[in-house]
């Protein structure tokens, strides 16, 4: 009988059911070589019909999106509890991901962006003698791993269909990987990169620009150009996506296996290359780095060191 | 009263100029607070940007780095390249809510046995206005939240 | 149109002083150098108030430091020397003891005021030497100097402790300066002692053996007349002269100028606004020297 | 990985006497340090430095089979060299160890003992953490080149370049002046034996001309240094002295045949007492034999009118050439001895004292110059305007143990001031008053000498100088300089009229030091001389391997001092080479083919030019024998790919782990 497979977001945009579908006719191999029991965003199963199951009945679970509220920690628990293969799928599942950075600010703030001082939601309220819940909102997000186990990684914002299908594949197939790694190449962008040798070795950079700021040469190394590409720190397996569409990495797939915090080892790099032995002459450059946080941790604020924003 | 708030701080010294100064300060008994505590790195260069994030996350008030006067290097240029990552390093770690104040570089030859002195009481001090960086403990005691 | 200076008088200048200050606005006329005079000015805090309370002599001095910094002045002009001392010993004392600045800082606030050490405290002799220069002088100069050699005296306070003004040993700007006007001087190894001070009005005696040594070494070195930037000095060296004269049966008379007058005379400044009445001992000489007379120009060869 | 053999750590804590264990409480940080992970001994020992502390070691590893060691002792600068070879006696991987440093940076800077044991807990424990991740390492060796730089041809550089000469080995002596002897050439007499330098040292210098294994570079300066203990290559500048020093002969012929009759230039060598002519020799001894022509007041150069008579008196020699140019020259060697000597300070910025302003107020080395039979004045003690001194006063201490220039003792003051003291008497029968702070005679016979002048009856006055001033007093004083002092023996302030003043200036690092210090990459002291090892231990060798000190780039120091460290710096060099290579630390850094994706990020960070890009592999590589461990390209990596021995990034984690869990 086929194994039993299912998908679940939490914190996430949907761009990863997208990257599903975006196996085109593959597809229809997952489909016919897997019983998919639980996909909430495309087929009509329930909660209750997820904990009708035997613990371990589902062989692959795939879950995206980070985790920010009560619910979603339960329902990933629930998976957890059922699945025996559980993956991080995606960058907000693997290292928090956009929704990430809103460890840059409080839920406080955040209500009072959307609600102002006007009526809040509540988390619970009576309905002629009913309770009506609202799950509670946690004060950071969390990457999954850092809630429940987590046995495989799948990077990217979204995963490429290339990464999925492998993914699959190898999930599927024996003998399994190292529980923990990513099911990615353990090796930065650069390698894949059709621009690679396009710059001398000897790269200074002089002045950093926005994206927007510069018309870029489409055969040049990016980084070369001046434009703050990821390329060099993020982990491989997109096949350069963004630098065909002539587009700097912004690092969606994230460290590679020796770095711990890749916002932080994105920034040493960056910043080591730059020209300039003084204060005044190196931070003109940094000028053009603007928002480093969101430039280095654009996807990954919520697994790195410090986590999110610190003091009150 | 209270006992007074003794901030913890994680120094990353280069091993010729500042590491250097700090023994100078030994040998010449210069007393100074007693919160830094050394990581002995070869060159400033060498201090990766992760370091003082973990430094930081771990639960340092402040982190100290000493490297060697510009031009001084012992290994030419490694002190520059630990001022570029400095100056992109204190811009991000205000956007993370962390004062700048806590983290400082300083160049100090190994002459300067008495700059050791002045830097890190004046960083203690600094520290002790600005009270405890993990207000609420570490980071990790955040998921009592979820618990 | 130059920016102006701020100017802070101080009790002297409007008192026994009145040469210098008189001086010292023609010669910054005619070097077109405006002065503006601090509002409400009080006493610099100098010598008897720095001997029995710093503080409050922090105090008044802050007071018009803080004046100045209002009226928006980059430099505040103190002629006297003991002003100058006092004023720039606060600057640097503020600056450097927390502990001072607070004390000041919480009398001024009663005032509304507080002392950001923003303003620079200058002296003229330095204000010439710096910011016009030797150059500009002799370029500027209108009359001939027909009097004698003299003695540059400095006195004690315009170079210690602080040096912004010339070297602590041995200074030699205001020699410089009456150079540039090709006025002779001597080499005066007595420039910096004392010159007796508030001692000629406590200790008398011994007040006027030390302006009888100045005086008696100038003439040793062949200088006809002392000149001086402090009117502390000025008035020591010039009031005594007679008692001395009676004391040692030594003849000395010799004219004790400020160095404005000189400067303003040789720049073309109106004779009869620099002072020059004002002076006690070698008025014969005085007149004689400080006359209507042209720059001779050299001829061409 | 796992470790096969799980991690058994000895750490061992040592008392250093009471200097630790005064303000560190030893033995609580024992019994911490034997509670932490993988700890299996944990020791406290009084000194161990020491064999039986060593010995220590050694047996732990051998009865409780350790295979990681921690001392938490002194400076690892001081010590860690010490424990490894322990270790390896023991039989372990020299690597496999860890120092933490309790003395100097805890016991000997904090008072409180409670807050120093605390630091020394989170160090230890940080120490353990880490050592636990170590990983055996080798060291590698490189060959040293057997020849040897000295630079600076004084006493030092000469004394240690004929020293290594006579063992056999090569040595290029680079001098920047047209001749070497430096400032002993100048003097006259030395103290305290008050033989003549000349006698003593103009052998030395014709004996460096003539060796067969010395180069003399003179009138050359070093502009370029690369490489690395054991091979250095040095690329010297070479002015120009517009006199071929192979075909000159020295017959000084030339000099008399210049266009200026009389000498009209002031004499560099004899402080400007004296006059020389554009084509001159600096001084009658000078080696090499050979004139220079300063091109600054040489007709020809200034006007290209002269007659050129030179050339002429010259003749078939043809070892004069105007056209000359300066010349570079690249030489190789293995090691390099530092002999640039000091700047007397200048007199000027002691205004007090009037020099420059009378003329009869003279700086120490011109009167040096005066006082030598072969000097400006042939040995006569002459006023600039002629008159013979009826009574010299000597300032002491001109430059020296003064705020307001230089705080430091110079050493050598009081002794030449006390010559210099005979010397003047014996020539001219003057009072003499010598005007001190205090005597320092620290020396072999230096006290007996000063006993002898007091019996010359040459007289000392204890205070310093307020002033010297021309101004007259009374009558007597007309025509003196008058000395202003407090004499704090007899209590009162007191003017000593003189007709010569003598000041002793003290001893400065040269104007040159800074560059000199960045050529050779060598560190300096708060004053600004050259930094040694280690003031006991270590006095003549530097932080940069293979370049060591001699003479008063180093401090100030009187000849006999100074010989004796050229001795030792000479000593030092020749058991480099004959070891015949040195060890290199092992903690060089490593390019991971799997994990780099050829950025080139680390390429631009080496200044060693250590790291290559491989455009066959599209990978960077680091050439480990150019590698010199600083480790900024570990940092820059962005994807993690470069790893340093012994500073790992797992390793440094665990130590800023250690330091901060809460004990």
């Amino acid at each position: 009988m086929k194994p039993k497979v299912a998908f679940y977001w939490c914190a996430s945009c949907g761009g990863c059911e997208e990257a599903i579908l975006d196996l085109a006719e593959d597809i229809l191999n997952v489909v016919s070589a897997v019983d998919i029991v639980f996909w909430p965003v495309a087929l009509d199963f329930k909660e209750k019909d997820v904990e009708a199951m035997a613990d371990g009945a589902i062989e692959v679970a795939l879950v995206n999106g980070a985790i920010r509220s009560a619910h979603q920690l339960q329902m990933a628990q629930l998976v957890r509890r059922k699945s025996r293969i559980l993956v991080a799928f995606g960058a907000c599942a693997q290292l928090g991901g956009i929704p990430g950075l809103a460890n840059l600010t409080t839920t406080g703030e955040i209500l009072h962006e959307v609600y102002g001082d006007g009526t809040r939601p509540q988390l619970e309220f009576q309905h002629d003698g009913q309770a009506l819940n609202l799950p509670k909102l946690f004060e950071s997000v969390y990457p999954l791993d850092r809630m429940i186990p987590v046995d495989y990684y799948v990077p990217g914002c979204p995963p490429s269909p290339r990464i999925v299908a492998d993914a699959l594949r190898v999930l599927l197939s024996d003998p399994l990987p190292d529980p923990g790694s990513v099911l990615a190449p353990d090796r930065a962008l650069c390698d894949e990169c059709p621009r690679k040798d396009s710059h001398d070795p000897e790269l200074k950079i002089d002045r950093y620009y926005r994206v927007q700021e510069r018309v870029l040469d489409t055969g040049t190394c990016i980084l070369a150009q001046g434009v703050p590409c990821l390329g060099p720190a993020t982990r491989a397996g997109c096949g350069a996506r963004c630098i065909s569409g002539n587009m700097p990495c912004t690092g969606c797939f994230g460290p590679s296996g020796r770095v711990r915090d890749y916002g932080g080892k994105a920034l040493c790099s960056l910043a080591s290359i730059i020209s300039g032995n003084d204060a005044g002459a190196i931070d003109p450059i940094l000028d053009g780095l603007a928002d480093p946080v969101g430039t280095f941790y654009r996807y990954s604020l919520p697994s790195s060191f410090l986590q999110r924003k610190q003091g009150e | 009263m209270p006992e007074e708030f003794q901030p913890r701080i994680v120094a990353f010294f280069c091993n010729w100029c500042t590491y250097l100064a700090a023994d100078l300060a030994g040998t010449s008994r210069i007393k100074y607070a007693p919160n830094a505590e050394v990581v002995r790195v070869m060159c400033s260069g060498r201090i990766d940007v992760q370091f003082v994030l973990k430094a930081f996350a771990q639960g340092a008030d402040g982190v100290l780095i000493g490297g060697c006067h510009p031009g001084d290097c012992h290994y030419q240029e490694g002190n520059y390249k630990a001022l570029r990552r400095y100056r992109l390093l204190q811009r991000l770690i205000r956007q993370m809510g962390i004062e700048e104040e806590r983290l400082r570089l300083e160049w100090i030859s190994a002459a300067e046995g008495d700059r050791v002195r002045v830097v890190i009481n004046e960083m203690v001090e600094a520290l002790q206005r600005l009270g405890p960086l993990h207000k609420n403990g570490q980071a990790q005691e955040r998921l009592m939240e979820v618990a | 149109m130059a920016r102006s200076y701020g100017y802070f008088p101080g009790c002297s200048l409007k008192g026994t002083g009145r040469a210098y200050e008189e001086s010292l606005l023609t010669l910054f006329r005619v070097l077109d150098l405006p002065l503006a005079e601090l509002d409400d000015w009080n006493c610099c805090g100098a010598t008897s108030y720095m001997a029995i309370d710093e503080t409050a002599a922090f105090g008044l001095a802050a007071r018009n430091l803080a004046l100045a910094q209002m009226a928006g002045q980059q430099d505040l002009l103190a002629p006297c020397s003991a002003c100058y001392l006092v004023l720039r010993k606060t600057q640097d004392y503020v600056g450097r003891y927390p502990a001072i600045a607070q004390e000041v800082n919480t009398a001024l606030g009663n005032g509304n005021l507080k002392i950001l050490n923003s303003v620079r405290v200058r002296h003229p002799l330095e204000v010439l030497y710096m910011d016009v220069g030797t150059r500009r002088l002799s370029e500027k100069m209108q009359r001939t100097w027909h009097g004698g050699p003299v003695a540059c005296y400095y006195g004690c306070q315009m170079v210690r402790p602080y040096t912004e003004v010339d070297r602590a040993f041995n200074p030699t700007r205001m020699d410089e300066l009456l150079a540039a006007v090709k006025v002779p001087t001597v080499d005066y190894s007595l420039k910096t002692k004392c010159c007796g001070g508030s001692l000629t009005g406590t200790t008398h005696s011994v007040g006027v053996e030390l302006n009888r040594i100045l005086l008696k070494e100038a003439v040793r070195k062949g200088a006809q007349a002392i000149v001086t930037v402090c009117p502390l000095c000025q008035y020591n060296l010039d009031a005594y002269q007679s008692e001395i004269r009676r004391i040692t049966r030594e003849h000395i008379e010799m004219p004790i100028l400020y160095f404005t007058q000189i400067l303003g005379w040789a720049l073309g400044g109106d004779i009869g606004s620099l002072g020059l009445k004002r002076a006690i001992s070698g008025r014969k000489t005085i007149g004689q020297w400080f006359t209507e007379t042209r720059v001779e120009k050299e001829a061409y060869a | 990985m796992p470790d096969r053999n799980p991690v058994r750590i000895g750490v061992y804590t040592c008392h250093c006497g009471t200097n630790i264990a005064a303000t560190v409480d030893v033995k609580a940080l024992a019994e911490f340090a034997a509670a932490l992970p993988g700890v299996v001994v944990s020791r406290e020992y009084k000194y161990m430095c020491s064999d039986p502390g060593q010995d220590l070691i050694r047996h732990d590893i051998r009865d409780h089979d350790l295979n990681r060691i921690v001392v938490a002792s002194c400076s690892p600068h001081l010590h860690e060299h010490t424990f490894r070879t322990a270790l390896k006696v023991g039989g372990l991987n020299p690597y496999y160890f860890h120092m933490v440093n309790i003395r100097e940076q805890a016991s000997w800077v904090h008072e409180n003992k409670a807050q120093a044991t605390r630091k020394a807990k989170d160090l230890v424990r940080a120490a353990v953490c880490r050592v636990a991740l170590h990983e055996p390492l080798e060291r590698g060796r490189v060959a040293i080149h057997p020849d040897v730089l000295v630079l600076g041809g004084g006493i030092a550089g000469i004394h240690a370049a004929l020293t290594l000469a006579n063992a056999g080995k090569h040595v290029y002596l680079v001098e920047k002046e047209p001749t070497i002897g430096g400032h002993m050439a100048k003097f006259d007499k030395t103290f305290p034996t008050l033989d003549c330098a000349a006698c003593i040292l103009t052998p030395k210098m014709s004996a460096v001309r003539s060796h067969p294994n010395i180069t003399l570079l003179t009138y050359s300066e070093v502009t370029k240094v690369d490489g690395y203990v054991g091979n250095y290559k040095i690329t010297v500048l070479r002015h120009p002295r517009y006199i071929d020093e192979d075909l000159c002969a020295g017959c000084l012929e030339c000099l008399e045949a210049c266009v200026y009759k009389q000498a009209k230039v002031p004499d560099e060598f004899n402080m400007g007492l004296g006059k020389r002519k554009p084509i001159y020799i600096p001084f009658p001894q000078a080696v090499p034999q050979v004139p220079v022509i300063d091109p600054e007041t040489c007709i020809q150069f200034k006007s290209g009118k002269c007659k050129k008579t030179c050339i002429e008196a010259c003749g078939e020699r043809h070892a004069i050439n105007l056209q000359a140019e300066a010349t570079t020259q690249e030489i190789e060697v293995g090691t390099v001895i530092l002999a640039t000597g000091f700047r007397a300070f200048d007199a000027a910025r002691a205004p007090g004292y009037g020099y420059g302003r009378y003329p009869n107020v003279y700086a120490a080395l011109e009167v040096e110059r005066m006082v030598n039979a072969s000097g400006p004045t042939a040995g006569e003690v002459i006023l600039r305007d002629g008159r013979r001194p009826q009574a010299v006063g000597i300032i002491h201490c001109v430059g020296s143990r003064d705020e307001n220039t230089n705080r430091w003792c110079s050493r050598v003051c009081c002794m030449y001031s006390l010559k210099l003291a005979h010397l003047i008497k014996e020539h001219t029968g003057a009072e003499v008053f010598n005007f001190y702070i205090d005597i320092r005679t620290p020396g072999k016979g230096f006290e007996e000498f000063y006993q002898k002048l007091l019996t010359e009856r040459v007289h000392f006055i204890r205070g310093r100088v307020a002033e010297v001033t021309d101004w007259v007093f009374d009558p007597s004083e007309d025509g003196k300089l008058v000395i202003r002092v407090e004499d704090t023996l007899a209590g009162f302030v007191r003017r000593i009229p003189v007709d010569m003043v003598v000041l002793a200036t003290g001893l400065e690092p040269r104007a040159d030091a800074p560059e000199v210090r960045r050529l050779f990459n060598i560190s300096c002291a708060s004053e600004g001389f050259f930094l040694e090892r280690h003031p006991k231990l270590a006095p003549v060798n530097t932080f940069t391997d293979g370049v060591f000190l001699a003479g008063c780039c180093q401090g100030p120091k009187d000849i006999p001092d100074t010989v004796a460290q050229a001795g030792a710096a000479a000593a030092e060099a020749l058991a480099l080479i004959d070891a015949g290579y040195v060890e290199t630390e092992p903690n060089t850094a490593r390019v991971i083919e799997e994990i780099c994706c050829g950025c080139k990020t680390c390429n631009s960070m080496c200044p060693y030019h250590a790291i290559s890009f491989v455009g066959e592999i599209h990978k960077s590589r680091i050439n480990e024998v150019l590698c010199k461990g600083c480790g900024t390209c570990v940092a820059a990596c962005p994807s993690g790919a470069i790893r340093q021995n012994l500073f790992e990034d797992d390793q440094i984690y665990a130590e800023i782990e250690g330091i901060l869990t809460h004990a």
